[in-house]
């Protein structure tokens, strides 16, 4: 009952938030909405037993991707005075279709069938009773079963950090940097011209 | 010497043609007219031969065509028929040459001519030698070239072009018929070889077969679609229209082609058919109508007419509806007989006429000429002859060619025999009045031409008045020699067998004359075949004897009204005309056949073929087909690259609407659609 | 729970190779620095040609590794290998673009390399998890690169646009994948094979599931209607970056595509055939109009790789060996084809500036006839003109599509080619019928040459022995149907 | 309708989806909220992903959900990098001022 | 019989020749030079082989002859298969005998970018021939639409005014037709599991799937012929084609459909083609008669021309459909014939378009003054084209009424009639052309015919009035492959009719049990 409770009221918000995200004017709201909805939906996750996935949502979204979201929105500093004129042309049209597409999930989700050797040839059961914990349980897939997607996925990250790196980095001509070896190479010489100024003429 | 005859013009045609330049003018001459006077004294053997020996043969040269049952071969066939063309023809055709040496002397490119000339006598022989329906087509259309060429001989005036290409193209519509009759016979028979058309006609007589979608008596069918070929290269009512335009080509042209020998291979033809059509009595009917409504019209036209190689093309036109309605009432023998004639008196009409022209300086228009008749006096008597011959007055050739067909239509004794028959009489009529309208237009009265040319009048040197003379010859002896041989028969007519007898000795020295025997049915042999109960020239010999004579008696009244109008009562023509005004404006405008046909096939086969190629090729099958469609496909193209609008939230509302299209559909499918 | 024995490894030895030749030659590039961006592509050339050659020694039957979530077959090493050698092709003929557009910088030969690497993974995934892993591999480098030249507008939209319909692709990958998962309990091709072989009447979860995948392998190798980032991307990208998404991504993503339809749901073929029909249908027809109106050559191009995209589903939805053998070498003569037109592309600079325009082309034949008629032969190919390769490929296709009993679809195929045949008629008039215009810049890099070259002489000399690829072609094939 | 079963995840994860959707093409404005709406879906596939590992108790729905987080944030950092890129050109990052490129 | 592979070396032969051509370097006169005598040099041994081939032909037998076969796709039983029959090997002489008129009549015309225009001529040779002598489905499809490249180069290249348009329509509009007979020829290698030309045309198909074959084969040969209502492309494509081009168009291209039919549509699909004949027999009658009317208003000689071919290609389809010796004969000779007269025709065009650089009627008039040689040629080529007896064009056009026919009568008539209208625009164009006043001076002041020109009229026009009078040298030769094409068509009808008769029964044996 009480985890009945606990979903619709996560549902609920985390429904919500989700309308806001993408509703809100200001960009900003829309990231906190963001970062709301992600902590509902971790905290569905906890009523699904999946404490680890729950905690990565709030460790790598809220805490990274949400506030890399924050931190670009107030980077880029947009105005966004002006409103979305002739977003409305494909609002009904995109009701319509988001209704029946809706229609359609419920009445797929509704009822949800399984095959009927789908609980059978489960590759990796989740432990009774709590021989593991959830964490544990996917630290020895993760390192075992599934060593292939995982090395994958720091080549995935390593991708991006290339990507990104090459895409914003700027060498900037115009910013003084402290260069330890030139000035420490640097001679009196270089540093000082004497020259020879002729009399009746300005230095 | 059967490849002489049919050769030698070919071969002088080619050595005149190809090698003009090298040999010259006077080398073409020579080269053409030798050819054709050996060819013509070959002929006359071969005549011998063939009508007197019976020795007839048929000589296969090569194989044209083979394509399954369909065998064409190259063949010279010589029967009496063609050794009766093969004579006409060539005799007359070299007079002309001969004439044509004078006549062009002033000429640019006489080679030219003379080759041309040589080219249509060669297809002429080609036509008549021909064993087979095919090879008969090819001498056919070559003879429709060569009159094509020479119409058009002067190329740089406008009028002879147009001529020329009419000729060609009328010519083409009765080929259309004649061809569609080949291949007709060659369905009907599975043959187009004469002998074995002939010999299965009798039995094929109550054959029908679906032609256009109806079930037609086979014979009849064929026998019209050749007789359409013939009414096109005859000039019969209906596609005559182009026989007055060619006198645009030099007049021994006119002579050659336009008088004597093309045209009057409708004539052959059917007579060649004479064991087919003898089995297809309403094309007989039909042969028989056009001919004599033919014979009537032209007269007609002839009447009122100024050019005066017009109006011998309107006499030779109503002489070749003679020779048609005496093959419709199956009297072949006199058609030939009177084909012999004409070829004869007609070319010698037309040679005179030229003769004249020449003298006149071109000039045609017998309103400007007048007067002349002191001046060249040969050409006069020739044209004297050749009238009369024409009009059929006693003892000259027309006068016994032209009355036995007149009486075979009487002794026909049928509706459209007497039709034929009355026809001919008021034609006779009128053939008398114009041709003294002419003569006297011509040669009498005051001179209407100008001092200049009054000046230049002469006489044609003599190499173009003894052609005539040969040729008038043929026009003054020619019905009296062979009206036996043609026509007359040894049971009825004993009185003119046996003087023919006495005359066609000298030429069959060797022959016991008691054995000879000078008589159509001798004289033709297996050449044409006449179904006894329609044995019409048999019959003609005993028809009454008002018949016999009225012909003559019409002619001389023709004369007489001729002297009449334009001699004694000037004036008096124009009185008439005035008088019938409707009906001088008909005869005048040529029964307007040429404005009708402008109207119905010319103007509306150009503006039919504007209408295909600006509405039907362009606008509907361009416009919908390629120009439509590609225009089509380019505004598509617009729409789909609209489409990419460079709008990410379109582009990502479209692939939502495409992932829901598929969902949607999907799951319609699985629950609803009851799979 | 095996060690990771050599043995173990051995059938991925290609990808490990390349992984650990990417991240030495990152550190090499640091060092280096962007002047060393010649000596890391011509190395990371190197190294796609050191991977094939290892996968050329290993033994391509089926063998599996990493608990059965990669698989080495005919088919996917016949695949790989030509993704190694479009990829090489691709690394060739950009080092001097990207000189000439001053973006030599070494990350990009890198990022094309572990785009590869990411190919490569997702050829021979044998499970769900590991697909998504390499397609995102792939992905994230293919968007950097896209926006590789930063400093200009349309690179960075092109960026912005691949990458944004480009995760709501791999979002409903994920989503269609969640219910694959939960309907068969699984993400292994096999185990998932294996559960819908036994309830042959599947389950509307399930393949609502599979369009959702199925959808975004659709972008992937840009099918109507998830095509529409394809024009703008290969506009906007850097004309190198063009050519590469032109030549490999498209057949390492129909290769899996083909290896997801023809493994896990084979069975249920009768009812992803009718979406690959429709999704055939739609790129054949908007492909061959729109390229009507196009004036940008790389633009052209999009549109001519959607159609030809077409062309291959034709195939794919065939359903059967002979279907799969056509996509196959259907990809491989279009990967070729590509790659010469590419490299032409390439080679259009007037006064060092990049010309894209088809009117660009004007005159080509008089300036420089021998690159004019190359490219008039890879035209006519492409438009499917015998004797060129070209049409051998369609050939295959519309013969698996008559075979299978899909007359409309072949019937639509061939009048869509007509239709196409139009716009690559028009660059032909335009080099040989137009006045010429100004010549292109005469220096040309080797690679270019070399690439052309190779690329026409296949073309024409495929007729010679088609055999040899076609039967390889049938015998990779053959590979998802034994198994 | 009280007890909560895996239906009622499995919409609200379908609702997510299509909120996350729709945040695509109806936001004219901002691209950072067409990246937020992307992570609204991905976000619902975890949901997904976690409930049928639940109710199949099979680890590997998790471990799934796992990756995808992991790629998710590797993809945010490149989608704002591009981002960034395409700020610094234009000055704006209007979803309607990326419009260069079309036809 | 034979133990060299002389098929493939003629089809070979001119592509050695081009890529020799490719090879020569040099200035740009020099090249030219070099490149139109080493093609011209190469047609000519390409002609002499044909010669060869045309002197070792067995005309007495019908089977295929100097028979080549080697593996080529064995995957999928697909081979390079060559040969000739008597239906072919005309053809293949016919291409091998125009092509070097072609490059001689280019020889001056053309003056820019001739090494090109050299390697396209021999290119379209090789694919010519390759068309006419390939034994294998597939093979000849290659061949068969390949010939659009080189064809489309040239229009567009070395073409008139509107060449790019025109190129365009000729490619896009035969690669149409085309591209639906692809998808006939998998059908039927699907059916059958061969592409062996032969082996289909002993084993016809049957049952309704033939009607859509038929249809899409149709499809190609009708525009490749071409036939009303697709020929809008013919026109445009000759004019602005060169003259060369209009010659290989209007001699070979046209005759690729024709032979198609004659190959695949009679005798692989019987029933289907006795099904459609009335249909192909009134277009073919409706071309001959409208085209024949269209010809009649053209202003331009060349369109007159073009227009002119499609109703004398209509003659070939109403022969080739009525499945009788003499129809089918007669097509053949009629394609044979035509591409002499009408290739001649061009060339006679190309001739004075030289001089004048038009090709509007009206501006010519009177030259038979100043030449009197091209008159006389221009005259027999006209009569040919009227289909005079004596002429080539007699022979076919007669032979094929003669089949119509026997077939029906009424078509027979209507297609007659043509034969007054193809009198009718020929000798007003050359009325038009050669006779008259002569108003416009500048005709007048054309040069006659040089002895290039002359030499390259005296082998067509020799050849024009040769197989007029002797056609038996081609008939003979044709015929027992023609016999052999109606007997399969005869016995494929029997057949057809007794399999449906099968398929028939056990409908009637379900409908009685119902009742």
């Amino acid at each position: 009952m009480i985890t009945s409770l606990a979903f619709y009221l996560f549902a609920s918000i985390l429904v919500l938030s989700a309308l806001m995200v993408i509703t809100a004017r200001n960009p900003v709201h829309s990231v906190l909405f963001l970062i709301l909805g992600f902590f509902n939906a971790a905290g569905l996750f906890v009523l699904l037993g999946a404490e680890f996935i729950a905690m990565i949502l709030v460790i790598v979204y809220v805490g990274a991707v949400a506030v890399l979201f924050l931190f670009v929105v107030m980077m880029l500093d947009i105005s966004f005075s002006d409103l979305r004129k002739g977003a409305m042309q494909y609002v009904p049209m995109g009701l319509v279709i988001g209704a029946v597409l809706l229609l359609e999930f419920f009445t797929l989700f509704g009822a949800w069938q399984f095959a009927p050797e789908a609980m059978g040839q489960v590759s990796a059961p989740i432990a009774a009773d709590s021989e593991l914990t959830n964490t544990e349980a996917l630290g020895q897939l993760v390192y075992t079963k599934y060593f292939l997607p995982f090395q994958l996925a720091g080549l995935i990250l390593l991708v991006a950090m290339i990507g990104a790196i090459v895409l914003t980095h700027r060498q900037r001509s115009g910013v003084y940097k402290q260069r330890v070896a030139e000035q420490f190479a640097r001679k009196r010489e270089d540093a000082m011209e004497v020259r020879k100024v002729s009399s009746g003429s300005g230095a | 010497m059967e490849l002489i005859i049919v050769f030698a013009p070919l071969l002088a045609f080619l050595t005149a043609g190809l090698f003009g330049k090298q040999i010259g003018d006077a080398g073409a001459q020579f080269v053409t007219c030798a050819g054709v006077i050996i060819a013509a004294f070959f002929s006359v053997v071969m005549f011998m031969d063939v009508v007197f020996d019976g020795d007839t043969r048929v000589i296969t040269l090569a194989t044209w065509m083979s394509s399954g049952d369909f065998q064409v071969n190259w063949a010279l066939r010589f029967d009496q028929l063609t050794a009766v063309m093969l004579c006409v023809i060539n005799i007359v055709s070299a007079c002309v040459h001969v004439y044509s040496i004078g006549y062009m002397s002033h000429d640019k490119a006489k080679g030219r001519f003379m080759a041309y000339l040589s080219l249509f006598t060669f297809a002429m022989l080609m036509l008549v030698t021909s064993d087979n329906l095919v090879q008969l087509f090819f001498g056919w259309e070559g003879v429709g070239l060569a009159s094509y060429l020479l119409i058009g001989f002067w190329n740089h005036k406008d009028s002879a072009n147009k001529a020329a290409v009419k000729a060609f193209i009328v010519n083409r519509v009765g080929d259309f018929g004649l061809a569609l009759g080949i291949m007709a016979t060659f369905v009907v028979f599975g043959t187009v070889q004469f002998d074995a058309i002939f010999e299965q006609a009798e039995e094929m007589s109550a054959l029908t077969f679906d032609f256009l979608g109806f079930e037609l008596h086979a014979l009849t069918t064929i026998s019209l679609l050749l007789f359409m070929g013939a009414v096109g290269k005859s000039a019969q009512l209906g596609l005559h229209t182009w026989l007055p335009d060619a006198m645009e080509g030099p007049t021994p042209v006119s002579a050659l082609s336009h008088a004597a020998t093309m045209v009057t291979a409708g004539v052959f033809l059917l007579a060649r058919f004479s064991p087919v059509f003898e089995y297809a009595p309403f094309a007989l009917e039909v042969v028989t109508v056009v001919g004599a409504c033919t014979a009537f019209v032209a007269a007609t036209i002839g009447l009122t007419q100024f050019d005066i190689k017009r109006v011998i093309a309107y006499s030779t036109m109503s002489q070749l509806g003679y020779m048609f309605f005496a093959i419709g009432v199956s009297a072949y023998g006199a058609a030939i007989f009177h084909l012999m004639t004409h070829a004869f008196f007609k070319a010698l009409l037309f040679l005179g006429a030229g003769s004249v022209i020449h003298a006149m300086s071109d000039e045609q228009d017998m309103r400007k000429m007048g007067s002349i008749w002191k001046e060249i006096p040969y050409t006069y008597v020739m044209m004297w002859i050749g009238s009369l011959a024409l009009a059929g007055m006693p003892f000259f050739a027309g006068y016994f060619s032209k009355d036995i067909i007149l009486e075979a239509a009487f002794a026909a004794d049928s509706k459209v025999g007497m039709f034929a028959f009355w026809m001919g009489i008021a034609a006779a009529l009128m053939t008398a009045f114009y041709s003294w309208r002419l003569i006297l237009m011509t040669f009498h009265g005051k001179p209407r031409a100008s001092k200049k040319v009054m000046d230049h009048l002469h006489e044609s040197p003599s190499v173009m008045i003894s052609p005539l003379v040969v040729l008038a010859t043929g026009a003054l002896f020619a019905g009296y020699v062979f009206y036996g041989g043609f026509v007359g028969s040894a049971h009825h007519d004993t009185e003119v067998h046996h003087e023919v007898t006495a005359l066609g000795d000298s030429h069959v020295e060797e022959e016991p004359v008691d054995t000879f025997k000078w008589d159509k049915e001798h004289f033709w042999g297996e050449a044409i075949k006449v179904l006894p109960e329609n044995d019409t020239v048999e019959a003609a010999h005993s028809v009454p004897f008002w018949v016999k004579k009225l012909p003559i008696v019409v002619g001389l009244v023709g004369i007489f009204f001729a002297y009449v109008v334009y001699l004694w009562r000037e004036g008096l023509a124009v009185k008439i005309a005035a008088a019938f005004a409707p009906l001088h404006r008909l005869f005048f405008n040529k029964w307007y056949f040429d404005e009708l046909y402008d109207r119905i096939f010319v103007t509306k086969a150009w503006s039919l073929g504007r209408f295909f190629s600006v509405r039907g090729d362009r606008k509907t099958i361009d416009g919908f087909g390629p120009d439509g469609i590609s225009s089509l496909s380019m505004r598509m193209g617009g729409v789909f690259s609209k489409f990419q609008s460079g709008f990410l939230f379109q582009y990502a509302f479209i692939m939502i609407i495409g992932l829901f299209a598929l969902v949607t559909w999907l799951m319609y499918r699985i629950t609803l659609g009851g799979y | 729970m095996s060690s990771l024995s050599l043995a173990y490894l051995m059938p991925a030895l290609p990808e490990i190779f390349m992984a650990l030749s990417g991240l030495g030659l990152l550190v090499v590039g640091v060092f280096l620095g962007n002047g060393g961006t010649r000596t890391i592509s011509w190395s990371v050339a190197v190294s796609f040609a050191v991977a094939a050659l290892l996968l050329l020694g290993l033994d391509w039957d089926r063998i599996e590794t990493f608990n059965g979530m990669f698989v080495l077959d005919r088919f996917t090493g016949f695949m790989k290998l030509f993704v190694l050698v479009g990829l090489i092709t691709s690394v060739m003929i950009s080092v001097r673009f990207l000189y000439q557009v001053q973006i030599a910088r070494f990350e990009y030969p890198v990022l094309m390399l572990f785009a590869g690497l990411g190919m490569m993974i997702m050829i021979s995934a044998n499970n769900m998890l590991v697909l998504y892993m390499g397609l995102e591999l792939q992905s994230l480098a293919l968007y950097v690169l896209a926006a590789f030249r930063r400093d200009q507008n349309r690179a960075a939209e092109a960026g912005i646009k691949y990458f944004i319909l480009g995760a709501l692709a791999s979002g409903m990958l994920l989503f269609g994948t969640s219910m694959i998962y939960g309907y068969t309990g699984s993400i292994d091709f096999d185990v998932i094979g294996q559960t819908l072989a036994n309830n042959p009447v599947a389950d509307t979860g399930l393949i609502v599931g599979l369009v959702f995948v199925l959808v975004s392998m659709a972008f992937k190798v840009s099918a109507v209607p998830f095509h529409m980032w394809t024009p703008d991307v290969y506009e906007g990208a850097p004309t190198s970056v063009t050519a590469f998404f032109a030549i490999v991504p498209k057949l390492a993503a129909m290769a899996i595509l083909v290896r997801v339809l023809y493994g896990p749901f084979m069975s249920i073929s009768a009812d992803w055939q009718q979406i690959i029909w429709f999704m055939a249908a739609a790129s054949l027809i908007v492909s061959s109009f729109a390229g009507l109106a196009q004036k940008n050559i790389k633009r052209l191009m999009a549109y001519s790789s959607i159609g030809n995209m077409g062309y291959a589903l034709i195939g794919v939805a065939a359903g059967t060996q002979v279907g799969v053998g056509a996509v196959v070498l259907y990809m491989i003569i279009y990967m070729i084809m590509t790659a010469g037109v590419f490299s032409v592309i390439l080679m259009m600079r007037r006064n060092g500036i990049g010309a894209e325009d088809i009117e660009d082309l004007s005159g080509l034949s008089t300036n420089s006839p021998l690159l004019a008629a190359a490219l008039a032969i890879l035209l006519f190919s492409m438009a499917g003109i015998p004797p060129m390769a070209g049409f051998f490929g369609k050939l295959l296709i519309f013969n698996a599509a008559v075979s299978a009993g899909m007359f409309n679809l072949a019937v639509l195929g061939v009048l869509a080619s007509v239709v196409a045949a139009f716009y690559y008629l028009r660059i032909i008039k335009v080099m040989y019928f137009d006045e010429a215009v100004d010549p292109f810049d005469q220096q040309i890099a080797f690679s270019k040459r070399a690439v052309l070259l190779l690329s026409v002489l296949f073309i024409t000399l495929f007729i010679l022995k088609p055999d040899a690829l076609i039967a390889t072609s049938m015998s990779a094939a053959a590979a998802l149907f034994t198994g | 309708m009280l007890e909560v079963g895996l239906s009622h995840y499995l919409v609200l994860a379908g609702l997510l989806f299509t909120i996350g959707v729709f945040g695509i093409f109806l936001n004219r404005k901002n691209v950072i909220i067409i990246l937020m709406s992307i992570e609204l879906m991905l976000l619902s596939v975890n949901i997904n992903f976690v409930a049928f590992s639940s109710f199949l108790h099979d680890m590997t729905g998790q471990v799934f959900a796992m990756f995808i987080l992991t790629v998710a944030a590797a993809e945010a950092a490149i989608g704002l990098a591009i981002l960034v890129v395409f700020f610094r050109n234009r000055g704006s990052i209007a979803v309607e001022d990326i419009s260069e490129l079309k036809g | 019989m034979i133990d060299f592979p002389i098929l493939s070396l003629m089809t070979a032969l001119p592509l050695i020749g081009a890529i020799f051509i490719f090879m020569i370097r040099g200035d740009e006169a020099t090249v030219a030079q070099n490149s139109k005598f080493t093609a011209f040099y190469t047609s000519i041994f390409t002609f002499a082989l044909s010669v060869y081939l045309l002197g070792r032909f067995d005309g007495s037998s019908a089977d295929f002859q100097f028979v080549e076969r080697y593996e080529w796709f064995p995957s999928l039983n697909i081979s390079y298969h060559m040969g000739v029959d008597g239906i072919s090997l005309f053809f293949v002489v016919l291409s091998a005998f125009l092509t070097p008129i072609c490059i001689l009549a280019s020889w001056k015309s053309v003056k820019k970018r001739v090494k090109e225009y050299m390697i396209a001529f021999l290119v379209l040779e090789t694919l010519m021939i390759g068309t006419f002598s390939a034994l294998d489905a597939v093979l000849f499809y290659v061949f068969f639409e390949a010939v659009l490249i080189p064809m489309f180069i040239i229009i567009g290249v070395w073409g008139g005014a509107r060449r790019v348009y025109s190129a365009y329509k000729f490619f896009l509009y035969t690669l149409l037709g085309s591209v639906l007979m692809l998808i006939a020829l998998l059908t039927l290698y699907f059916q059958t599991g061969t592409t062996d030309i032969p082996t289909l045309m002993e084993n016809p198909v049957t049952g309704d799937l033939q009607m859509w074959l038929w249809l899409a084969f149709f499809a190609s040969f009708a525009v490749k012929m071409p036939m009303w209502p697709v020929h809008t492309w013919l026109p445009d494509a000759h004019v602005e084609a060169p003259t060369a081009g209009s010659i290989i168009l209007a001699g070979v291209l046209l005759k690729m459909g024709g032979y198609g039919f004659l190959r695949f549509s009679l005798p692989m699909m019987p029933e289907a083609s006795a099904y459609y004949a009335d249909m192909v027999y009134w277009l073919s009658v409706i071309a001959i008669v409208y085209t024949s009317l269209v010809a009649l208003v053209q202003d331009d000689m060349k369109k007159l021309i073009a227009y002119s071919s499609v109703a004398h290609m209509g003659f070939v389809t109403l022969g080739i459909f009525t499945a009788t010796t003499q129809g089918i004969e007669g097509g053949i000779f009629q394609m044979i014939s035509h591409g002499i007269i009408s290739g001649a025709l061009f060339l006679a065009v190309g001739v004075v378009y030289d001089r004048l650089h038009t090709r509007e009627i009206s501006r010519y008039g009177g030259i038979v003054k100043n030449m009197p040689k091209y008159a006389v040629v221009f005259m027999i080529l006209m009569l040919g084209s009227v289909g005079l007896p004596g002429t080539s064009g007699f022979v076919g056009e007669f032979l094929t009424l003669l089949g119509a026919f026997r077939v029906d009568t009424t078509v027979a008539f209507v297609a007659t009639s043509g034969v007054v209208l193809g009198a009718a625009y020929m000798l007003v164009l050359y009325k038009r052309v050669v006779f008259g006043a002569g108003e416009n001076k500048d005709a007048l002041k054309m040069k006659d015919l040089d002895a290039r020109e002359f030499g390259m009229f005296v082998p067509l026009i020799f050849m024009v009035i040769w197989l007029g009078v002797s056609p038996g040298f081609v008939m003979d030769k044709i015929g027992p492959s023609v016999d052999k094409l109606i007997a399969q068509y005869e016995s494929g009808l029997s057949k057809g009719a007794v399999d449906d008769a099968a398929l028939l029964e056990p409908a009637a044996g379900k409908e009685s049990i119902d009742e």
